[in-house]
């Protein structure tokens, strides 16, 4: 159990939700680690996530490194304006598309 | 013209405060909400690159971080005691298969800043490398 | 022993700088958020007098800040290029009827430090006036 | 009109939002200039305020000044516990209690 994601799980989704502000070298580590427990529907949510540099990123990858070897989808959630135009950038949102809170319900009523 | 200088060990722990001092002074300076997050952002990335390939993350050895503002440049200097590089890439680099098949998942921070700031020159000598930033304060849209 | 730098002009739009760096090193020392605050309070009174009272405004004179995490030990130096001064009040200084009549609504800056950090010293000479704070960290209780 | 303290009136009451996060040096002046117009019950609202120093109170003992002078009632609302614990340290408590929004309302309701 991290301290940095708090994990709800329901049916086939788990949401991550991510609880430190900065996903940067210093709590990157810990955020990566999470990818070892995924399930076939894993959203990330940034929804207290107020900033994001590249170690960040790296951690990030090794979720879609590990959905893509299982076969699961994964999603990002409440990405603010600027870190969409930073996963653009990078084309992080090719691998980790955004999701909005009501599709996800979906997800939920189906379970 | 103003200056604000910061030196820093190197731990990535006190890029946190170069972080900080720059949000700071990029509202003085009168940038916009986005653009303060651009700045941080970039210095965010040279300041690891500084700590880890610069300095090889000797505590030992600083992170020198100088602020200049000067009418309507604000120009930023980080430098590190490192054996410095012969030379950096900065082209575009994004996520892709391959990339991800082979497991490199970093390499992105020198792309970020080029594109995030106005104005990047890299200068290194076996004394350490010093990165320059320059943003220019834009008319208001 | 880490110890972090930081000089800025004599404009009290780079207090913020400093208090914003303040509040990343308390971080890193593992205050919790109300020390941090205690921390940005103090450190906030001790670079504006150093501005206001030491350099006298004049913005080509600085302030110096040391931040050293020594252990349980926080210590933080900040130190002004003015001409020094005799001696610093800090004693228990209130709101009170009298100032009020008499439209004197300053003067809390000192005795706030002296209640926020665990030690204080002031050192002055003809070539500026050094502040030291000194903080430690607490069991939890 | 300042774009640092946002007025709501209604009645005797004036309600002063200030909305920068910092009290200081830089903020101090454009506070204080309110003090030139305040109505007999006069709330200033800290809820968007992070920091207060001691420039900062000296702005705001403008308003305790005035109010005096004016035989006006002065308020503080909204105040973290951290500033509760600094207005004590000085006093300002005395010259400035807080008064909580339910209290607020019946004055409201009273106009
Ligand atoms: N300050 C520096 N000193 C030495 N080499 C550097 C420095 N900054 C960047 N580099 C070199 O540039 C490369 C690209 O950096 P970057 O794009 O930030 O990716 P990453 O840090 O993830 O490798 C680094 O791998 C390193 O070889
Ligand atoms: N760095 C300094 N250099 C010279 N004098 C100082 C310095 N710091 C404080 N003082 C003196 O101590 C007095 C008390 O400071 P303070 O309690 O912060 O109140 P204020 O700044 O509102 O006057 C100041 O008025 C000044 O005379």
């Amino acid at each position: 159990m991290s301290d940095i994601i708090r994990r709800e799980e329901f049916g086939e989704v788990a949401i991550l939700h991510v609880t430190t502000t900065s996903v940067d070298a210093i709590s990157a580590a810990a955020i990566a680690a999470e990818c070892q427990d995924m399930r076939p529907i894993t959203v990330l949510d940034f929804s207290e996530v107020s900033f994001i540099n590249s170690a960040g990123i790296s951690a990030l990858l090794k979720f879609v490194v590990s959905a893509r070897k299982s076969g699961y989808k994964l999603f990002a959630m409440h990405v603010s304006p600027h870190h969409q135009k930073i996963f653009k950038m990078v084309e992080m949102s090719r691998f980790m598309p955004t999701i909005e809170e009501r599709d996800l319900a979906e997800y939920r009523i189906a379970s | 013209m103003d200056r604000v200088e910061l030196n820093i060990p190197s731990n990535p722990i006190f890029e946190r405060v170069v972080r900080a001092s720059a949000a700071e002074v990029g509202s003085a300076f009168g940038f916009s909400e986005e653009r303060i997050e651009d700045l941080k952002l970039a210095i965010s990335e040279a300041v690891n690159n500084a700590i880890d390939h610069g300095n090889r993350g000797e505590a030992g050895k600083l992170v020198a971080v100088v602020f200049e503002i000067d009418g309507e440049k604000l120009e930023i200097r980080i430098s590190d005691q490192g054996p410095g590089v012969e030379r950096i890439d900065v082209t575009r680099r994004v996520v892709d298969e391959a990339n991800l098949e082979a497991g490199e998942l970093r390499g992105f921070g020198m792309y970020l800043i080029s594109e995030l700031v106005d104005d990047l020159e890299v200068s290194s000598s076996h004394r350490g490398t010093i990165l320059t930033l320059r943003l220019y304060r834009r008319e208001q849209p």
